[in-house]
């Protein structure tokens, strides 16, 4: 019985100090080094020609224009994660904006809050509820009702921006606040941002997400409730994409049914996928996703700060994203067979 | 067939009694303008008696429009008012219309036919909305003496939308007319996707670039836009009486004035959807019922409110 | 005539050396066997051959000429097939389709669906595997063994100078087995170079002319499969002697913990059966005979229409697995693939897949904990991997297999149900899960497995129940169960008329 | 040995004369059964309140304002089936169209549609290109593209619509022509449908396609040359997506960069997945794509018709896509387990 050591010969396992800045990539990641990379050059792209942009009043702004999008960015990656998706969270997120202005105006503003957060918790359960029940794949079962939310929203607000939550101590707090020296909507995304990822990384819920999204079939046999994990991830999103819309209200002052919510979705899955998440499932990160967000907020921002015309813009979002995602190709170092993941 | 017969233009052939249906069609019909568009249509059809409006959204679909125009001819309405998404579709829509011999009437946008003939229209074009935006923009800055130095204009819309081109455009003009000569500020566009967030996220980025700039004068293509630049402002730390916000529509920035805050919205162009509708369809059914002509155009009342007039004005405040 | 010769292969995945300089000959009209323990690098050599894989060092030459593949379609137009491990089916076309795939377009732009399935129909006949499988069922429907049924026909079809087999009776029964080795001694005997990888030692020596041994990606040697004999084979597999396969430790048996009576599912129909804590009952039969599905319903992952499920006495009734893994049912499920591992996570998270909830602090996990644990088991069970922290797609087949164990064994159930345990498991591991599984029996576990190497079933099992049709044909004991009984009893009632 | 029966049952496979009903489903399939029973009682219903429904002229009406989005959704089919989707096509379909007006203007009519088609070969090409060197999932690849191809159209017409194509009779025909009493833009349709359908059935092409959609690493294996497919497709899916924007053109009377192709992305992808193409790929006909292109069109004529209010009408489709999925997943009868494909 001495083969053991041939057997296994393990040499990662072996701590034969590996280099600092092999230990670095390792722990940021292949496809993270590639994002910080791309952020650090259209940083010193941008800002080489406005230093303005190195300002701390623009990164404020990079900041809270990326809280909302980066919202549902974190939450469609836990989807991603699991194998599914969700293209329901800007209805969702726009049906949450108008009750929670609505609510506040008749009850006040915790009750907003907490109404808008219900009609997510309820909204995520019908959408859970279809795919588990109806055995209705997620992509179609968010397809349909994000026609159906966005009608809702549509219908209970008459197509009008609702309230006035401008003079709300509370909702100005959450739109032009800080804590500790950070704007609340920035520190909304970081606080859920670490949650979500503490989550996903070190606990079982998190890992048996990755289960699922890496193997249904297996996860099931081996005791995974998968039904349960459904629900309760879209019961997640449809949580967060409500505090999204609260955050909406917030911003605008009023409770928006279609506008500032419309095309979040495509944003966040976009977000997500250019952090590293696998629409097939099981593979993605937090980290990856919030890199991402920073980066396309940076670029819509450097863009609109260097004067670049809006059709431009829509050229150059989409060249650039191409190019991100194929360095990160390129650097993986996948074998090169079959259709990309 | 190649499509180009003759129209067998069977006129509206006298006047008509019994029931009618009239065909609004409208672009963006999930808009609050919209909305009340609709809802002044309806009331006006009750009022008339036996008339029913067919309301029909056509969000922002060049190809939507047609295929609606389409299908209300085959359900055999009695006359169509339309508002197109793009007026460039106006010759198609005029066509289908008259070679199935239904009355047409444009609304909000007018439209032309293939000949340049502009058809019979109700409400208030898109460059003569600009047109009174830019003036009172231009009356503000003047009262407030500001200079083109220190001052800069931010313009937010869809910059792909025609008829939000249309409504900077007359609003850039009008501006530098009623300027009476002093020297015109910069005016810095912002495309946005007319939301409210998408402006205040763009705006921001235009403000860290302009952080010497003083005052500002803001308008848009809508209230989304005009508001959500002149929230990017006032969260940067410009104070309401440094920013001249004129809006367009009234139902946000009256939100302020409504809760009686100090804000850089400082007026905003009002126009009644709900009179537009009650116009188009009551002209539409005189045509119908009693074979008078469409009136070439019948322009809304519109007023350029502030935080003074609003209520008194009509402006409904959600 | 050597038709293939593969000289000073050599390749490496990241640290791991997978092969080492390996030198491979292939003659026509001989079979040759590759041997070696699990991750010995068989299957990275055929890969190799096939120009799946690029090799970092060595040549290639076939029929005399030096040949580089860099995709398998060049090394397929020069005529070596070789039949990959894991079986890879299109799942929504049909069998015969399946057969021809990627050789369609060549039989013209139409596409003759008739005309393809005839074609099937008259291949499969030709080798007899028109038993066993119609050409116009769907893909996703097969069973594993039909799976690789379709894998091997895909190969032969087209005609191949150089066939290379790689464990194709892993999933087979008997029947099927017997029905591959005419086939293969058919092809032999038209001249074909045959390569042949097995860890079932009884086919090495009914079939091979010639054994090539790997160990640790190293060449060890050939020789003629006349000139040695299995002590001296598994010598030069695992570097040592196994003593004896089975250990037959005696152990007593306790209460039932496992009772179904009179149980139809969609699949099998009257079924009753008993496993008690501390017992080892083996299920055998032919293919197809329903026993995975028996396995399935047990453990609540297939619907139990009607009769009685008791679990430790109580009676149960399971709405999916999470249930039966509640209670303390652990079920190693047949394809390792598709069923039982999560690929692209690591070996240590496969480990702990079923005990995370128990070796979870309020919900948070510590990777030390789930690194020892998984540790442990690649100990135990001698899975080679460089790391828990390797993807179980990068390892071989077979330590695939023993992390599957692994899971089962860190869940410590009260009865284990294993479909095919050993499937793909070279000899030396297979002796120590048998020490294992008898170790747990000592222990109380109850054990239920289903095997289609009836050695295995004998070898290991105190009891045995026969399956055939969807039912329940006879049990015995071990004293009394010889293959030939099984096998009789197991063909006798198929034979009746629609047993299900 | 005689254990062939039970071993493989294959029911089809033993033609002991299924009753007629038996037959025709098995020829229709499941999944376009249920399509065509909710196409039948949509039919009852709408036409029961409405007689005007079953007019020749409305039927008309339903076809020509399907044919366009149905031309994108046959050929998203196609890319499904491959176990891709291409999210670009919307966006080629508007760049096609401003730059079918356009080269009409200076050059004529046959030049402009050679000009667009051309185009569209351009994009679908870059797409592949994207996609097969450059690694990309295909979802990223095309939602990058969906944003570049925008903006192209947008600054080649400036933003707005251009040239007009309502004077000539080559794009009269194409709006309101037709060919043996159908209107060309159905005949279109039809004929572009049946090619498709009829690659996909019954040429070895099609069959490679369900392959590599089915199973990439067996079609690598088998020697199909992925590669050339995945280029293949796309260059479909652009050509395709080109001609729709030639019919936009056409029935506008103006080269639209935008408006009239924004959002068939989703569309298209609905009506292939409602018509039963599973996003996994390997499966969905071009006759269930066809039906829920009818059923999608029926439902949104037939709201109009009897006015429905636009925000019902959004709750009213989702809540009829869900259904209709449904429906057909618990006749499919599939094992309840897993994530539904
Ligand atoms: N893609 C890969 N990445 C990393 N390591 C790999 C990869 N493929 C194989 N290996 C490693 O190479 C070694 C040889 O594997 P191989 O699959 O050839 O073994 P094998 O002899 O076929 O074993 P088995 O009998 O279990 O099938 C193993 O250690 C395996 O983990
Ligand atoms: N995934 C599947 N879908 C449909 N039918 C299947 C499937 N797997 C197996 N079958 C069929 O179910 C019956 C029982 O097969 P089962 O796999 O239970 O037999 P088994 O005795 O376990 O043999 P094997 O060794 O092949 O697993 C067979 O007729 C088989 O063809
Ligand atoms: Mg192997
Ligand atoms: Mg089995």
């Amino acid at each position: 019985m001495n083969t053991t050591q041939q057997v296994a010969p393990a040499p990662a396992a072996t701590p034969d100090a590996p280099s600092f800045a092999r230990r670095v990539v390792g722990a940021v990641g292949v496809q993270n080094i590639s994002l910080l990379i791309a952020i650090v050059a259209l940083i010193i792209f941008i800002g080489a020609q406005n230093p303005l942009f190195f300002g701390i009043d623009n990164v404020r702004v990079i900041g809270t224009a990326v809280a909302i999008s980066g919202l549902l960015a974190v939450v469609q990656t836990v989807v991603i994660i699991m194998g599914a998706l969700d293209i329901s969270v800007g209805s969702i997120a726009g049906l949450a904006s108008v009750a929670s202005a609505m609510i506040f105006t008749t009850a006040g503003p915790l009750l907003g809050v907490a109404g808008a957060i219900g009609i997510g918790i309820v909204c995520g359960l019908i959408n859970g509820c279809i795919i588990v029940f109806g055995r209705v794949n997620p992509v179609i079962a968010t397809l349909a009702t994000l026609a159906a939310f966005k009608g809702l929203a549509q219908l209970v607000s008459d197509g009008r921006a609702q309230g006035y939550t401008g003079a709300d101590p509370f909702f100005t707090f959450l739109a032009r606040g800080t804590i500790l020296g950070i704007p609340t909507l920035i520190a909304v995304l970081i606080v859920i941002a670490i949650l979500v990822h503490v989550v996903l990384r070190y606990t079982s819920i998190g890992r048996n997400i990755y289960a699922v999204g890496g193997n249904d079939i297996a996860s099931r046999l081996a005791g995974i409730n998968i039904n349960r994990y459904i629900l309760g991830v879209y019961v997640l999103t449809g949580v967060i994409a409500a505090v999204a819309g609260i955050l909406i209200t917030a911003r605008t002052g009023s409770g928006q049914p279609v506008s500032g919510s419309e095309g979040l979705e495509l944003e966040s899955i976009t977000a997500a996928a250019l952090g590293g998440a696998a629409l097939k499932g099981g593979k993605g990160t937090i980290a990856g996703t919030i890199l991402a967000v920073i980066l396309l907020g940076i670029l819509t921002n450097g863009m609109t700060l260097l004067d670049v015309n809006a059709f431009w813009q829509n050229v150059a979002k989409g060249a650039l994203l191409v190019v991100a995602v194929v360095i990160q190709q390129l650097r993986a170092g996948d074998r090169r067979i079959g259709l990309p993941a | 067939t190649s499509g180009q017969e003759a129209a067998s233009t069977a006129q509206s052939s006298g006047p008509k009694s019994g029931k009618l249906t009239i065909a609004l069609l409208q672009k963006q019909g999930d808009q609050q303008y919209f909305v009340d568009e609709a809802t002044g249509a309806t009331a006006a059809a009750k009022k008339l008696g036996d008339v029913d409006v067919k309301v029909v959204n056509l969000g922002t679909d060049a190809n939507k429009a047609i295929s609606e125009v389409d299908s209300v001819i085959a359900q055999k309405v009695d006359g169509i008012i339309i508002v197109v998404p793009d007026k460039q579709i106006g010759p198609q829509v005029i066509s289908a219309a008259k070679t199935a011999g239904i009355p047409i009437m444009a609304a909000d946008d007018s439209i032309a036919a293939a000949d340049g003939k502009e058809i019979p229209f109700a409400g208030f074009d898109g460059t003569a909305m600009g047109t009174l935006v830019g003036a009172k923009a231009a009356e503000l800055y003047l009262k407030d003496g500001w200079t083109a130095a220190d001052t800069r204009v931010l313009s937010a819309y869809k910059q792909d939308q025609p008829n939000c081109v249309d409504r900077v455009d007359g609003a850039a003009k009008a501006f530098t007319a009623g300027l009476k000569g002093a020297e015109a500020p910069k005016i810095i566009t912002v495309g946005t996707d007319n939301s409210a967030p998408d402006a205040q996220n763009k705006a921001g980025a235009v403000i860290t670039g302009n952080a010497d700039v003083k005052h500002w004068v803001v308008w848009g293509c809508n209230d989304e836009n005009e508001t959500g630049v002149v929230t990017a402002l006032q969260n940067a730390s410009i104070s309401p009486a440094n920013i001249n916000g004129v809006g367009l529509g009234a139902y946000l920035t009256c939100k302020d004035w409504k809760a009686k805050q100090d804000t850089g919205n400082k007026a905003a162009l009002f126009i009644s959807g709900v009179e537009v509708g009650k116009a188009a369809v009551t002209s539409m059914v005189d045509l119908l019922r009693n074979g008078k002509a469409l009136p070439l155009k019948s322009i809304a009342d519109t007023a350029i409110v502030d935080a003074t007039n609003w209520e008194k004005a009509g402006v409904v405040c959600t | 005539m050597v038709a293939l010769r593969a000289s000073g292969i050599g390749k490496r995945f990241g640290a791991v050396i997978a092969l080492d300089g390996v030198d491979l000959e292939l003659r026509a009209g001989e079979v040759t066997a590759i041997m070696g323990e699990n991750g010995a690098g068989k299957s990275t050599l055929l890969k190799i051959l096939e120009g799946d894989y690029q090799p970092d060092s060595g040549q290639l030459s076939l029929g005399g000429r030096d040949v580089s593949f860099t995709d398998p379609s060049q090394s397929r137009a020069a005529g070596l097939r070789v039949i990959a491990q894991e079986p890879e089916i299109v799942p929504y076309v049909t069998v015969a389709e399946n057969i021809y795939v990627g050789g369609i377009s060549k039989q013209g732009f139409f596409f003759d669906q008739r005309g393809l399935e005839k074609r099937a129909a008259e291949d499969l006949a030709r080798f007899g595997f028109d038993r066993v499988i119609s050409p116009k069922t769907i893909g996703r429907e097969l069973s594993p063994a039909q799976r690789q049924i379709v894998e091997i026909m895909r190969a032969i079809v087209d005609d191949p100078d150089v066939i290379c087999f790689d464990e194709p009776t892993s999933s087979l029964g008997d029947d099927e087995v017997a029905l591959l080795f005419t086939l293969i001694r058919q092809l032999r005997a038209e001249g074909k170079a045959i390569g042949y990888v097995s860890h079932r030692m009884n086919e090495i020596f009914q079939l091979a002319d010639r054994i090539t041994v790997l160990r640790d990606g190293k060449l060890v040697g050939s020789k003629l499969t006349t000139e040695t004999d299995n002590n001296e084979l598994v010598r030069m597999m695992v570097g040592r002697d196994l003593s004896q396969l089975y250990h037959r430790q005696p152990h007593e048996t306790g209460a039932p913990v496992l009772e179904l009576s009179k149980v139809d599912t969609d699949d099998v129909s009257g079924i009753d059966l008993m496993v008690r804590a501390g017992e080892i009952v083996g299920i055998a039969g032919l293919v197809g005979a329903g026993r995975s599905e028996l396995m399935k319903a047990i453990v609540g992952d297939l619907p139990v229409r009607r009769g009685i499920v008791r679990v430790n006495g109580r009676e149960v009734k399971f709405a999916s697995p999470a249930d039966s893994v509640a209670a303390g049912i652990g079920f190693a499920p047949e394809e390792r693939k598709a069923e039982a591992l999560v690929m692209q996570r690591t070996v240590r998270d496969n480990t702990v897949l079923a005990v995370l909830p128990r070796i979870a602090k309020a919900f948070f996990v510590s990777t030390a904990t789930e690194k020892s644990l998984a540790r442990r088991y690649i100990e135990q069970l001698r899975i080679r991997t460089p790391s828990t922290e390797q993807l179980v797609k990068n390892l071989s087949g077979g330590n695939q297999q023993k992390v599957v164990l692994a899971r089962w064994l860190a869940h410590g159930p009260t009865l284990l149900v294993l479909d095919e345990p050993t499937r793909g498991v070279d000899v030396g591991a297979k002796s120590e899960i048998y020490g294992i599984v008898e170790d747990l029996a000592k222990q109380g576990v109850g054990i239920l497995f289903v095997s289609s190497e009836l050695p295995e079933v004998l070898g290991l099992a105190d009891r045995i129940y026969v399956m055939a049709g969807g039912r329940i044909v006879g049990d015995m004991d071990r004293e009394h169960a010889s293959e030939e009984a099984i096998l009789a009893l197991a063909m006798l009632e198929v034979a009746a008329p629609d047993a299900a």
